[in-house]
């Protein structure tokens, strides 16, 4: 247990190759750049595989929590505050650095590290002539550094600082390229739309510490789960609904979804790291990790059911008409989180966790592939300069097939299995109250595949679109990008595998891990007579009805649909091919390759950068209205003031300087001047003054002593 | 010649004859005086050497030897070399045509008196604090025993041991202070 | 360094003119930017009459400026005013480390304004004497250069060996430094009886020599430190000033006057010119190491293919070049040295120009020194290798 | 002869210090006065030796060693604050000095 | 004899430790005139060394091969005229030389020749000599101050500065060393320079083969450094007559000049005592363990006597070599003298050595093996004296700033290292 028990140890050592950059690394090579920066990540990775083998052993699979707490951080002291539930007990206001390893947090652990270890490897390949390498590796590992505080943080308080930390390494690498102004500006937007959704964590937290008395999540779900509070219990949906705000800021989802299209300015390994496999579940991690509260706010569940849902076909439908190939990818993980959310929503955890878990692999493949296409094309990122890439560069070809498989939800890929098992949660899911939801969910699938094939073929198929000094200059990668493109394929292929869903004679191993993390949940509900939301595995070995499987079919169905029409549109796409949405439906085209023309309507009216006529809204606008204000009412309304003022202050100036002055002033400072004489005596700016003045001062010590 | 040879009393015989200490006495406080009336720095700081090494002297009589050397390779080894190097960074030359002495000569040289009166009357008044006879301290092992209170002795930490770090770092930043203060700036 | 200008001596002594005077806050040396100081003409590593006045910030060298002429003669003058063959032994005083090669070039000039060739044997015994001095000048350069860097024992070393050159060209001709050793159309003298055998036994002895001062030196690591990038000249900037000779070729240019356009023997004899890589310090002293290994070389196939025959060619008695002008260079120990003569037909040269290799090389030391301190200052001007005759002429 | 004393050694660096307190007082020259606190230290460090020496234990040598330190200390700061002052006014003149006095 | 000759010739004391104030100051006077000695005769070796190292023959003509040359040196410097430059600060100028050599001198207080054979054995022994050396750095400075010359005053600024830092290195090596002494039972250490060698003595091992490679690193850190405190070749910074002529000393002549040389000459020799005394086993006979029993201890006390009969042959050898010319004559019977009196020293070292040997003759014996002590330690000191000469002849010289860098940036951190080793492998092992 030598590597549980210091599991506090883990965040530190990325860290420590964080601080190595920053401290040295403008002075080190770039082999010892690579052994550092991938020498914490290979010993993070060993060091988390150990760590959760050690766990299993510890646990013996009743998923008990294993909780490592180090001292106390951030605490009040002994100052108490009173909690308004616990009894109304008196409480100290303190956060632990505290460590919590649970099959949650296990699952994050593998596949942060793991999935972050294959594309630091990446990294050295597609950054190795980039300026600023070492800084890059160490916003790397800065990231990791607070990826794994959030993951291991046993407090809302600790979590925070991790994801706030996640928050500025995402702020540093989006901004990576600083010196391009649209990488720096994504770089704000970024944060600034995190800022909101974080006002909402943390006032979610406080929520909860007020209302439980601790941040501990321990402590929380025991409460919770103690039964004292009812289903539905308006505080603990406030809190709920709190926190999803904070989820909908980090995990994109509408209406904060805005910031994550930007942020794909920053170096691709970023987009697949941070964008797409780690940061952006933090959201997911986060609702994951409070169940227990939102089991008990049916509200916050719908919210966040309903927000997936509607993220998820909306970004879809962004992704239909991108032309720059990153940023169909970044719709693409919008819309993916946005299923995530639907499986947390309707209570399907574990689908939800599981979904998580296959996406990072089959994402960040597609995400590195993208890379290596842009890498392999000289910097370019539009899809309609690209084509017949399927020879120059056949591995990242291959398996970014594997990642599109993967995606689109074609057995035996792991998109299907996770993919699957949310639609069927869904349609399954409090008797069916749902099913709208599920129609939009299959919605989504459906386009999903379509756009990622539209991807595929106009990359990798269609005839060569570039131009001819780019086609020249088309070369093949270095081993260090094509070999995590490999691994990460296999693991898209194999991942889902491990929740084999029984209906399919397998056993749902995955599922079974995490379950006793909402085990006590699924009772919960099952208690409420919402029976649909039960954690999977257990589900399914309750029903097993043909539904499922023709459901199943569906699915398949869609992603096949979807490959066709990809197929049929895209297939010779040539010089100036055309896009069937255009041709069939041009104003949705317009209004879809303008996203929905969300950045301007916010702009109308959040940020007010756009007038709308001749009125500013939003934040601009409050501010001119106050400047309005000041200048037309307060001001003129001062300058009369002022005027009887004047004409008051004629006549006191003469009382002021006879009677005042001359009586009253002078005559004082008259008198003053012997006295400030002394008085100036200590402040001559003389430096032997002040020391004849301490030899005074020994004198007079002198003789008091002697004579006392 | 004879008397020379008995006075083999080992370590209880005194390091010299009482002569010298009022020859390092007076060579200390002429000196001294010498320091503060000199024209020329470098004068100055050749009389200050002169004084702390008869301090130094002062301090081998008192069986201090250790203190003694830390004096001599500190101030005069160190310190002094630091004095002469900066005499000679800020060009003396003109010192010559100015005045010695600030405008507050006289209320110091006052002041000073006043100290120095104060002192002889708080000896004269507490002379029966003072005994005539001394302590005998080993001088052999004199550094063993600091050592032993600056760094502690058989596995226990000293009484000093804290406090010598301290000095330590206020010695470090020092350095930085001088460093920086004195760096150029390009 | 000796102060001789006044102006600079005050500054150096920390007050300028203005400020002896006036009541103005004297500024101390220390403090200031830019302090001017004189080495020379005076100074034990000028190696001669070299006066530079130098610019310092510090001790880093903002800028050098060379004065010259401490020991100008007037040589190209003198030409005018002397016959052809009266003025052949002026020019030994002008290298006068490296006297032979000096009358070698002179005497090919006139020779090919003359239009005549000497006879194979002279040619040959020219090679022998020439090469011989370019090891000896060489090793005069070795040993002050050392000397210069605070190596006191090289220089015992080199004058040891240069001795034995110096014997064999005092029993040749009767001078030891100053030899004036041919004449237009060949040499005057015939070699002395054990001539080949003296300078076969010479190249013998000095070769292990050779080998003894790159032991004291070339692996020395405080002599590594000390020349290893200190004066790096470029290739380009080397040819842009015209520098030739060793320095040139410490720089990777490989232009030897005896390979580009040979001369005397040079042509039927095997030998490799030495090119260094980055054009410092250390590289010119591997260089010129090398050469001497060369030179060596041209000796010992020169001695042993001494062919026989007359050793002088038909002059005419009273040397009358028709009217023209000719050029003429040799590669000298220090350089390429060229004479250029105008001839209006008469006994008398009309005009006679040396281009000397050593002054010509000095332009090069304020583009090696600039930015280095004032201790590297000396051993760049031991690098260089001049010979302030030569430079002043 | 009257044996030395503690008191012989006291009045000695009483000497030293207050011509050291002198120099403080009426020297102009910032380095003079520099070495004038030298001087105050080092009678401080007498009289801890001799106050060591009668009591018999070594506590006071330790208190002077660290006087020494400091001594050292407040000689590199000093010298460098003077150094730096030089730069800027070109005076070391310590009536020269008032600027905290605006 | 006096009584209290006789008394003290068979005293284990040092003078200072029997408080005997008349032997005390014979030690003074016969270290003064010993050193003043050496110096001359290092003078001369220097020259004739250095001129054989350089295929030279060096001083020939003043007495047989120069040997008379340092004598004739001195009465010339002693004759020249003193010059002392317009504008410079004459009482200072005056008084440079003498701090130098008073720092230089002074340290010989404590150096032991032999367990008994030094003028005190002081508790602080080693400290006072680092102290004391440390001193010389002001008569470098202040000569260089008082000139009124720049190329002094620079070269004074250079070599106080290169004094100052290499101080550094070598104060830490020092450490080292005295970390060895405490590695006893006791576990405490002495700064006493004859408590150091006895520390050897009880151990059974010269520091530099301590810890091996510790006690050796430390010991090369502290031979380089004591180059560079001495401002010796290749550190010779400050009289670099390439670039500053002569530095610090290029205003003095006659006398003065011939005192800086002293001091210098004279830190030499104390810088190569305190490292013989640190490192090389002070005044231990080498193989002291290894080949013991009285007859080994008959085959080294005889050592003193055959050098000196060696000396003595070579100066016979050079009379039979010498020209045979009666022009000669004068120097030929000069060196035969010379050659004479060597051996009646080497005769009479044989006769104490012999007598030393038989019981009950108390004196001699004590004699023997004073005899024997002294002459290890100087032998010692004579190889560190023939280092110096064969660096001068063979390197070339630092460059400012590399000196300085080798001074910070590679001793220091050596130096620094070899202390905590030392001390950590003292812990292990104790």
């Amino acid at each position: 247990m030598l590597f549980l028990n210091h599991v506090y140890l883990l965040p530190i050592v990325p860290a420590v190759g964080a601080a190595v950059m920053f401290f040295f690394g403008r002075r080190l090579r770039k082999i010892a750049i690579d052994t550092v920066c991938i020498g914490v990540i290979v010993v993070a990775f060993l060091f988390a595989c150990v760590t959760v083998a050690e766990y299993s052993s510890f646990a013996h699979g009743t998923g008990q929590a294993f909780e490592k707490i180090v001292y106390t951080w951030l605490g009040s002291g002994d100052a108490q505050l009173a909690s308004a539930m616990n009894g109304g007990a008196h409480q100290t206001f303190n956060a632990d650095a505290g460590f919590l390893l649970d099959p949650l947090s296990c699952v994050w652990l593998l596949f942060v590290t793991g999935v972050g270890l294959l594309i630091h490897i990446y990294s050295t390949g597609y950054m190795a002539h980039e300026g600023g390498y070492y800084r890059f590796f160490g916003y790397m590992n800065l990231f990791m550094f607070f990826m794994l505080t959030l993951i291991l943080a046993n407090n809302y308080m600790m979590m925070f600082v991790g994801w706030e930390g996640v928050g500025l390494s995402s702020y540093l690498l989006i901004g990576f390229y600083f010196h391009r102004h649209s990488a720096s500006s994504a770089a704000n937007k970024a944060f600034i739309v995190n800022r909101i959704g974080d006002v909402g964590f943390v006032l979610g937290a406080l929520t909860l510490f007020y209302y439980l008395g601790s941040f501990r999540f321990t402590d929380i779900n025991a409460l919770a789960r103690s039964g004292r509070f009812s289903i539905g219990d308006p505080v603990l949906s406030a809190a709920a609904l709190l926190l999803f705000v904070g989820a909908c800021g980090k995990s994109a989802q509408l209406p904060l979804y805005v910031w994550l299209p930007d942020a794909m300015e920053g170096p691709t390994p970023v987009s697949a790291l941070i964008h797409a496999a780690t940061m952006v579940t933090a959201g997911v991690y986060m609702v994951a990790r409070s169940n227990a509260i939102f089991v008990l706010a049916p509200g916050a569940m719908k919210t966040v059911a309903i927000v997936g849902a509607l993220t998820a076909i909306f970004a879809a439908s962004m992704a239909l008409v991108q032309n720059d190939i990153k940023r169909v990818l970044a719709y693409s993980t919008i819309s993916q989180l946005g299923y995530m959310f639907l499986a947390l929503g309707v209570g399907a955890f574990a689908a939800g966790v599981f979904h998580v878990f296959t996406h990072a692999f089959f994402k960040a493949l597609l995400f590195l592939g993208s890379g290596s296409i842009i890498q392999a094309m000289s910097g370019e990122q539009d899809m309609r300069n690209m084509g017949g890439l399927k020879d120059k560069i056949p591995t990242t070809h291959w398996t970014m097939f594997v990642g599109t498989l993967a995606i689109a939800g074609i057995f035996p890929f792991a998109g299907f299995f996770s993919k699957d098992a949310i639609l069927w949660q869904t349609w399954t899911s409090e008797g069916g109250a749902y099913r709208i939801l599920w129609f939009v969910g299959y919605a989504t699938a459906m386009m999903t595949a379509f756009y990622m094939f539209r991807l595929m073929y106009l990359t990798f198929y269609s005839r060569v679109r570039m131009s001819p000094a780019i086609r020249d200059k088309v070369h093949g990668l270095s081993k260090s990008m094509t070999a995590p493109l490999v691994i990460l394929a296999l693991c898209s292929l194999g991942a889902g595998w491990l929740s084999w869903p029984q209906s399919l004679g397998g056993s749902a191993r995955f599922e079974h891990f995490v379950e006793p993390v909402f085990a006590h949940e699924a009772v919960v509900l099952e208690h409420a007579g919402k029976s649909g939301q039960v954690s999977a595995g257990e589900k399914e070995a309750q029903h097993t009805d043909k539904a499922e499987y023709l459901l199943m079919i569906l699915s398949l169905a869609a992603g096949a649909a979807g490959w066709g029409v990809a197929h049929n549109a895209y297939r010779n796409a040539g010089k100036d091919y055309a896009e069937p949405i255009a041709q069939k439906l041009p104003r949705l085209y317009g209004l879809l390759y303008n996203k929905w023309f969300v950045d301007e309507t916010y702009d109308y009216v959040f940020t007010g950068r756009r007038k709308l006529g001749n009125v500013t809204l939003g934040a601009l606008g409050v501010g001119e209205a106050a400047s309005w204000f000041d200048t037309k009412i307060v001001d003129s309304a001062i300058n009369d003031v002022g005027w009887v003022t004047r004409a008051a202050s004629t006549l006191s100036a003469w009382f002021d300087r006879w009677i005042v002055d001359g009586l009253a002033v002078r005559g004082i400072a008259y008198l003053t001047l012997p006295f400030a004489y002394v008085a100036r005596l200590f402040e001559w700016g003389l430096v032997q003054w002040y020391a004849l003045i301490m030899v005074a001062g020994l004198i007079g010590f002198g003789v008091y002593y002697v004579w006392k | 010649m004879n008397s020379a040879i008995n006075a083999t009393n080992a370590t209880m015989a005194p390091v010299a004859t009482p002569y010298f200490f009022y020859g390092l006495a007076t060579l200390a406080i002429v000196s001294a005086f010498l320091v503060i009336t000199r024209r020329n720095v470098v004068h100055s700081a050749l009389a200050l050497i002169v004084t702390l090494l008869s301090v130094a002297g002062l301090y081998l009589m008192l069986y201090a030897p250790f203190v003694a050397g830390v004096q001599i390779i500190v101030y005069a080894g160190g310190v002094m070399v630091l004095f002469l190097f900066v005499i000679m960074l800020v060009n003396i030359d003109r010192s010559y045509k100015e005045k010695r002495f600030s405008g507050l000569w006289p209320i110091g040289l006052a002041a000073a008196s006043a100290l120095f009166t104060l002192f002889l009357f708080a000896f004269i008044k507490g002379r029966a604090l003072f005994p005539d006879r001394m302590m005998l301290l080993p001088e052999s092992s004199n550094t063993q025993q600091i050592a032993g209170l600056l760094y502690g002795d058989a596995g226990k930490m000293g009484q000093y041991t804290f406090a010598f770090e301290i000095a330590s770092l206020l010695l470090l930043v020092a350095i930085l202070a001088a460093v920086v203060m004195t760096k150029k700036r390009a | 360094m000796t102060l001789s200008d006044e102006n600079a001596a005050n500054i150096v002594a920390g007050t300028t003119q203005d400020h002896v005077s006036g009541n103005d806050s004297p500024k101390t040396y220390l403090d200031s930017n830019e302090l001017i100081i004189n080495m020379g003409p005076q100074h034990p590593a000028t190696h001669g009459v070299l006066r530079v006045i130098l610019k310092l910030d510090g001790e880093r060298v903002l800028g050098t400026e060379c004065v010259i002429g401490y020991l100008h003669r007037g040589v190209e003058k003198i030409a005018e005013n002397r016959t052809y063959a009266m003025f052949n032994p002026y020019v030994d005083r002008m290298d006068y480390v490296a006297a032979v090669s000096n009358g070698l070039g002179y005497c090919e000039a006139v020779e090919k304004l003359l239009n005549v060739e000497a006879p194979a044997r002279a040619k040959y015994i020219r090679v022998i004497l020439a090469e011989l001095n370019r090891i000896a000048s060489h090793q005069l350069w070795l040993g002050t250069h050392a000397l210069d860097i605070g190596a006191m024992t090289p220089l015992f070393y080199t004058f040891r060996d240069r001795e034995e050159i110096l014997k064999i060209f005092e029993k040749y001709c009767g001078a030891r430094l100053t030899t004036h050793a041919f004449r237009i159309g060949g040499c005057l003298y015939e070699t002395y009886a054990g001539f080949e055998k003296e300078v076969k036994n010479f190249v013998k002895f000095v070769t292990p020599k050779i080998d003894e001062y790159e032991a004291l030196l070339t692996g020395n690591r405080i002599w590594m430190e000390r020349t290893k990038n200190v004066g790096v000249i470029s290739g380009p900037d080397c040819i842009a000033l015209g520098v030739t000779g060793p320095v040139l070729r410490a720089s990777g240019v490989q232009w030897d006057v005896r390979k580009a356009q040979p001369y005397a023997a040079y042509s039927e004899f095997e030998f490799e010119i030495p090119v260094g890589t980055t054009g410092d310090t250390y590289d010119r002293y591997l260089v010129r190491m090398s050469e001497m290994r060369q030179s060596l070389r041209i000796i010992e196939q020169a001695v042993n293919g001494l062919p026989e025959g007359p050793i002088m060619a038909k002059v005419p008695k009273v040397i009358k070049p028709p009217v023209g002008e000719i050029y003429h260079s040799i590669e000298s120990p220090k350089g390429e040295l060229g004479y250029f003569i105008v001839s209006d037909g008469t006994t008398q040269p009309y005009r006679l120009r040396v281009r000397p290799p050593s002054f010509v090389n000095l332009q090069a030391l304020d583009v090696m020194v600039r930015g280095l301190l004032v201790a590297d200052v000396v051993a760049v001007i031991g690098t260089i290798d001049i010979v302030l005759g030569e430079v002043d002429r | 002869m009257v044996p030395i004393s503690t008191l012989h050694y006291l009045i000695v660096a009483a000497a030293l210090f207050v011509l050291g307190v002198v120099g403080v007082l009426t020297r102009r020259n910032l380095v003079v006065i520099l070495m004038s606190i030298e001087l105050i230290l080092n009678a401080v460090n007498l009289n801890l030796v001799a106050f060591s020496r009668m009591w018999g234990n070594l506590h006071g040598q330790v208190f002077s060693i660290f006087i020494t330190a400091d001594a050292a200390a407040e000689a590199a700061a000093g010298l460098g604050i003077l150094i730096a002052f030089f730069r800027n006014k070109e005076t070391v003149n310590v009536d020269e000095i008032d600027l905290l006095k605006w | 004899m006096p009584d209290f000759v006789t008394s003290y010739l068979g005293s284990t004391l040092t003078p200072g430790e029997a408080g005997n104030q008349f032997w005390a100051l014979v030690y003074v006077f016969v270290i003064f005139a010993g050193v003043s000695l050496a110096v001359m005769s290092m003078n001369w070796l220097e020259r004739k060394a250095l001129a054989h190292f350089q295929i030279r023959l060096g001083p020939m003509r003043t007495g047989p091969h120069g040997l008379l040359q340092p004598i004739a040196d001195a009465i010339k410097l002693l004759l020249k005229e003193d010059i002392i430059p317009a504008g410079a600060d004459r009482f200072v100028f005056w008084v440079a030389p003498l701090i130098g050599l008073l720092a230089a001198f002074t340290v010989y207080t404590v150096i032991p020749f032999g367990p008994s054979q030094a003028v005190s054995d002081m508790n602080i022994g080693i400290l006072f000599m680092l102290g004391v050396s440390s001193l010389g750095v002001l008569g470098v400075v202040v000569a260089g101050w008082a000139s009124n010359s720049n190329y002094p005053l620079i070269g004074a600024l250079r070599s106080s500065a290169q004094m100052v830092s290499y101080e550094v290195a070598m104060g830490l090596a020092v450490v080292s060393a005295i970390l060895m002494t405490s590695l006893n039972e006791t576990g405490t250490g002495t700064l006493s320079m004859i408590g150091i060698v006895r520390a050897q003595q009880e151990q059974g091992v010269w520091f530099i083969f301590k810890f091996f490679p510790l006690g050796l690193i430390a010991f090369i850190v502290f031979a380089i450094a004591m180059v560079a405190e001495t401002n010796r070749a290749p550190f010779d910074m400050a009289e670099a007559e390439s670039e500053l002529t002569a530095g610090y000393h290029t205003e003095y002549s006659g006398l003065r000049w011939s005192l800086f040389m002293l001091a210098e000459y004279a830190a030499m020799i104390s810088v190569s005592s305190i490292a013989v005394t640190l490192w090389l086993g002070g005044w231990m006979r080498p193989f002291s363990r290894l080949l013991r029993g009285s007859a080994w201890d008959l085959i080294f006390s005889l050592f003193p006597a055959v050098t000196f009969m060696g000396l003595a042959a070579v100066a016979f050898v050079g009379v039979v070599r010498m020209p045979r010319r009666s022009d000669f004559k004068v120097q030929k019977i000069g060196l035969a003298v010379f050659g004479w009196l060597l051996g009646f020293i080497a005769l009479m070292l044989l006769i104490i050595a012999i007598a030393g040997r038989s019981n009950g003759a108390a004196i001699p014996s004590t004699v023997n093996q004073s005899i024997g002590y002294i002459y290890w330690f100087l032998l010692k000191v004579a190889v560190f004296m023939y280092l110096f000469i064969w660096y001068r002849a063979t390197w070339p010289r630092y460059r400012f700033d590399q000196l300085m860098r080798v001074g910070w940036k590679v001793l220091l951190p050596i130096s620094l290292t070899v202390l905590v080793a030392t001390a950590i492998v003292g812990i292990l092992l104790s």
